[in-house]
């Protein structure tokens, strides 16, 4: 929608498409559950050795340099073939980080080592007594000369079970105010002795989460990245770029691909409430996709999305939600089916990714706290 | 709002909590999830013996001869815990076929526990999707048709078939729409089992040139099967979304962030407030349709179906996110409460089939 | 929906439907603006006359005491006929009030004033500075001895500028913990020098509210209501009773009637789409009218309905709302005309009762303020 | 979001909101209501000296040669002060009637604020519901059917209708819908004013046998005439909402209740803030429309209006809601925002019917 592709990029499409195609196995396409780390770093590992797997990481560090339309691109043509999700928080959170903040014998160490998929990262913000309010986080990291010792409690660690690294927000000062000023960022090795992993099952029975308990685990000075007590910066000062990537319309879009194969499948296609209320979905999609290219303008021209990219989140998390509402709906009396729906071409769930899809609003700051931002930094309403 | 209960119905209410909290309450349906027969054969049975299967048999029958009121209450407290057997299925069935003399075996049996016959109705078509024919005085009655998401399908004994006159088939007039009594091993009967995400078990039926063992002609007893059996549904997910508001109200009472408890922000104030008036504008509509007796109009059955699906799943969707990253893992029961919701509302047609049948029927 | 008469109510259905279709004046049936009390006050007095004016009064106040059941068969009748709203603040808030609350002098001087219609009441409890926080109000009347002198403004009177006399709410201890331990119920005749009315014209064009000017209006001590500073027990005493004329399901259904005009007269009736959403209306509405025989049955047995009638108002103004947007939707291009559409029998206002619904979730403690009651005193969350 | 405007739209914009405003802002717009001509023809003819008229008119015939976001731009201003001139309107006709010789005096006296020419275009029905035929040679066109709703009917010079072959009438081809200019004085013509909400005259026409003064084939630059417009009036609406809600912003950090600004409680800013999403979703899509270019497709044109007329009605009653009692007053300016939303939504259709035409489009 709204784009059409430059000559070069409907070159690069061409062969991305192409490629993808031949390369991508079978069996890993048009999953709703993330396959485990085992099974899908061989893809990663070939999309890495095509070059692909980081295109808007700089060439220097053995990225693409990849233009933002080229990024798109990429991107749409992976879900195009409802390519599985990889392990992103080291090439969409950590390299980004590590390349403004980061030590030259930091970005020695990592950056190669993320494009090649060598090390899996996970991401350790949250913890069980701090999620919307994050800063209260408790997990504190003691000074002890030259190294650090870490104990406390970090939760939500996508495939934290399967990780090598992590990177995580720890307390190093105890007395801060306000609370965020006495945060530090560091990168721990997941093999240090007194860490454990308990993987969490989530709603739709994937076991893609973990709980870290760290007790007694020493971290090396060098670990620590940014300034101490300066890793509230560290963490948040990409998160809006990050945000136009999960309120991208393509993820709505393949729910509305499905509601299509489903309603085809079992007549509904034709029953003109169902068509007004898909027509409905489709114009707020449509909608999202204006503010989502207005964002990707924004990024392109060097202009700071800032806080309004919650606004973007909002309406994309609402959208993707109505639209798997629409698709247990679409899907009547199999509604509840567990199983796959037998649909013309592929068969498709419906209901695990309505039951994935709960997540959208509630990580990477619930929609409330999302809304609290707007009403503050946007819009200036006091208290 | 209060409940202007009798001091019988009170009774009832208790008795009935009391028995599933102490059979396990939510931590036994976590258990029995995944299980081939679905349910707790000795809790059924002691169901039976307190009566609930017999709830709306009349006395003379052997039954209780009480009201809707009596089995929304029951189905609200079985609602409220995730109870896996089908009690609400049960008491209808039993209902429906207390009167033929043919049946009376099945009949003792379905109201004492021994036997679990299922109802067999479709959920996404306006009438019965099975169809009979008489092909010859000798053949008598055969069934043909299939069916989608028959609950506790693979382990039950038979179903309760509702079939309609095969185009050109023979008309009994006003009988045109029969019960039939089908056992789960008759021949040209396939059942297909399908997972749920409530994790009971479930089966698509596909009946092919099938003989049942008894045919009910329509008489007034199972006039309202159809539309007891959405009554029930609905009292049952009244009980799901109370739950599933209590559990939330108590999360947001106990969960701090920000210094103080996340119930004393006002947006989730707001929003667990307008569930809770979503719950109360359902659980009122099965009180007062429960006061008209049993012969429940059709239309008034779709619009209480229709609405008690949309609203659970919005509660019980809105009640994950009020419990936050812990309300979208396996391990918190929260999440139970949705999946019921999903599946109670998907059963025998959801909100959208419901509000297409009520429109059709007010037209 | 729900209740069938009984033989005895079937019979009161039938004469009250004859006497009001007799005597209905046809030039007041059908109106959406409330007609200016010259205009209603004769008709009020007819009614008055026949003993129908106030049927929930017990006789020994001239009323018809009334069985509920009876009452709400002279609403419905009232409904179906679209007679126009009277002046009831008398009738429905202050008689229950003295009849509770006043002195045996009082109550002879006010009630058969009210049930004659020889005085108009207004109703002065909002002020400027105090709508959602009524208890901050700062009308002040300082005593004098033998009376009181009362200064301050008052806002929202309906037909204030037509009123003879007002009940209200004042400060008469400005150092009271909590606020409205420090407010006391009085009684003033609008006559008394020092009072100014200025009528407020709302939203759908119709000076239907004044606001009052009060400039050291002298108010005798025998005006009181109640003890002194005990004022807010006796306003808001019988609130929740009252609150159930306003959730009855007759209001949307009125609206529904006009839906169903509009939809049969452009053709829109055939359309599915409509026909769904009306559908999920009127699914909706019966759901409401459960609620309010619910709570019909709670007064019936003489059980409180307490702060839940909140829930009762939350919905029954939802359902006006969402009808009235179905119904301008409904009229299509015709849906921003100011004048009644042309529909079988009689013209239909489209506009103007959408525009009315506004208030609907405003007036009688907004929506906010009753989901706030209803978290705290029926939810029993904290803060 | 910030908006990503060149120096000149920035200049541009900001010429608008500086004009729009030394003519009096809202509280000109107010005292206009009701007046039988509906707007000043003094500020008309000044918007005519800006250029805005000629935004969307070739530079080579007399206009600024401009694209969809800088009509947009000036829309949203003029939506922002509810400016009762017919802009939008007037900038369609004129790009629409800029390349017919035969026009060229009507279209000079458009351009020039001289003349003022309404679009006369169905809001009701998937296509043009005036039909044109050619009885006879010398009869020429004759124009049958009947309009409703178009604004300021009953002061303007003329009408830009927009018609369709007669079923039994010739066939021109590509050409069977044509643009023709009606005065309003043409015999055969009836127009029946129609009090809006809105304040501002409009009025229904009937065409019986009318002979229209100038007929236009279609070509390119009509073609998009109809969407052209939905797009206005979309845009228009960015203007109303987003005005409205600023204007409720500062009523929220500025009304006190219960001791401090009712901005500071969080089921208002969450209202507000989901107010304020809508409303840039709207606006990110009149840019992204706009981006496209003057050749716009209905199917997007149909999209957009629906969005921007379903989400502007939502986010004007809102705002009324957060005014509590004082927005509920004619005297309160957020009324008019409503008013005006709601004239602005049904013009040309409405959301619902909108939608019905983007799903017939897409199919």
């Amino acid at each position: 929608m709204f784009r059409k592709d430059s000559p070069a990029d409907a070159d690069f499409r061409a062969e991305a498409r192409e490629w993808l195609e031949t390369n991508l196995p079978h069996t890993l396409r048009g999953m709703t559950a993330r396959p485990h780390p085992p099974e899908i770093m061989p893809w990663y590992k070939a999309l890495s050795k095509r070059g692909w797997i980081a295109p808007h990481w700089p060439k220097e560090y053995g990225g693409m340099g990849a233009t933002l339309a080229q990024q798109i691109i990429i991107s749409d043509e992976l879900a195009r073939l409802s390519a599985p999700h990889l392990p992103v928080q080291g090439i969409n959170h950590l390299g980004p980080i590590l390349m403004r903040y980061g030590t030259p014998g930091q970005k020695a160490q990592h950056l190669s080592r993320i494009i090649s998929g060598e090390v899996i990262w996970a991401q350790g913000y949250s913890e069980p007594g701090a999620g919307s309010d994050l800063a209260s986080l408790t997990t504190r990291a003691d000074d002890k000369g030259d190294h650090f010792v870490v104990n406390g409690q970090k939760i939500w660690q996508t495939w934290g079970h399967y990780a090598d690294w992590m990177f995580m927000l720890v307390r190093t000062d105890a007395n801060a105010t306000p609370k965020h000023a006495g945060i530090s960022f560091m990168l721990v090795d997941l093999k240090t002795p007194g860490i454990k992993a308990r993987p969490i099952m989530n709603i739709a029975d994937d076991d893609e989460f973990a709980q870290m308990f760290l007790d007694d685990v020493v971290v090396p000075k060098g670990n620590l990245v940014g300034p101490l007590n300066g890793g509230w910066k560290v963490a948040n000062d990409l998160l809006a770029h990050e945000r136009l990537g999960t309120s991208s319309p393509q993820h709505t879009m393949e729910v509305l691909a499905r509601i299509d194969r489903v309603s085809k499948a079992n007549g509904k296609a034709a029953d003109p409430i169902f068509r007004d209320k898909l027509a409905a979905l489709r114009i707020k999609v449509t909608a999202q996709a204006a503010m989502f290219w207005h964002a990707v303008d924004m990024i392109a021209t060097g202009q700071p999305l800032g806080p309004s990219s919650s606004t973007m989140k909002l309406v994309a998390t609402d959208n993707l939600q109505a639209a798997t509402d629409l698709l247990i709906e679409v899907a009547g009396a199999n509604g509840a089916d567990s199983e796959r729906l037998t649909t013309d071409g592929e068969p498709t769930d419906v209901t695990q990714i309505f039951l994935q899809s709960r997540r959208a609003t509630i990580y990477g700051g619930s929609s409330e706290i999302q809304r609290n931002v707007l009403a503050k930094r946007v819009l200036g309403l006091p208290g | 709002m209060d409940l202007l209960l009798t001091d019988e119905q009170r009774l009832l209410q208790d008795s009935v909590a009391k028995m599933l909290a102490q059979a396990g309450g939510v931590k036994r349906t976590r258990a029995l999830r995944g299980r081939a027969d679905g349910f707790d054969s000795a809790v059924h049975a002691r169901m039976a013996d307190e009566g609930w299967f017999g709830l709306v048999v009349p006395e003379g029958l052997g039954g209780l001869g009480l009201g809707l009121t009596e089995l929304g209450l029951v189905l609200m407290e079985a609602g409220r815990v995730l109870a896996p057997e089908p009690i609400g299925a049960t008491a209808v069935v039993a209902r429906a076929i207390a009167h033929g003399a043919s049946s009376s075996k099945i009949f003792a049996g379905v109201l004492e526990g021994r036997m679990v016959v299922m109802p067999a109705i479709a959920g996404h078509a306006d009438g019965p999707v099975v169809t009979w024919l008489v092909p010859s005085k000798e053949s008598g009655v055969r069934l043909d048709g299939n069916l989608v998401g028959i609950p506790m399908a693979a382990s039950c004994d038979g179903f309760l078939v509702e079939a309609r006159a095969a185009p050109d088939g023979l008309s009994l007039g006003a009988e045109d729409t029969m019960l039939t009594y089908v056992p789960r091993s008759t021949p040209g009967l396939t059942i297909s089992p399908r997972a749920t995400v409530d994790g009971r078990p479930f089966a698509d039926l596909a009946l092919v040139d099938v003989k049942p063992e008894v045919v009910f002609l329509r008489d007034s007893a199972h006039g309202a099967f159809h539309d007891i059996l959405l009554f029930a549904a609905a009292a049952e997910l009244v009980g799901v979304m109370s739950a599933a508001i209590d559990i939330t109200v108590e999360y947001l009472k106990t969960r701090k962030q920000f210094g103080k408890p996340i119930g004393s922000f006002q947006a989730l104030q707001h929003r667990v407030v307008n569930d809770y008036a979503r719950m109360v504008s359902v659980r009122s509509f099965v009180f007062q349709v429960a006061a008209q007796g049993l012969d429940i109009s059709s239309s008034m059955a779709s619009a209480l179906k229709a609405h008690a699906a949309a609203e659970a799943l919005d509660v019980c969707k809105s009640a994950i996110q009020m419990h936050g990253g812990i309300g979208f893992t396996e391990e918190c029961d929260i999440g139970l409460y949705l999946k019921r919701a999903m599946w109670l509302s998907a059963w025998l047609g959801n909100a959208a089939h419901h509000r297409a049948r009520y429109s059709a029927l007010m037209a």
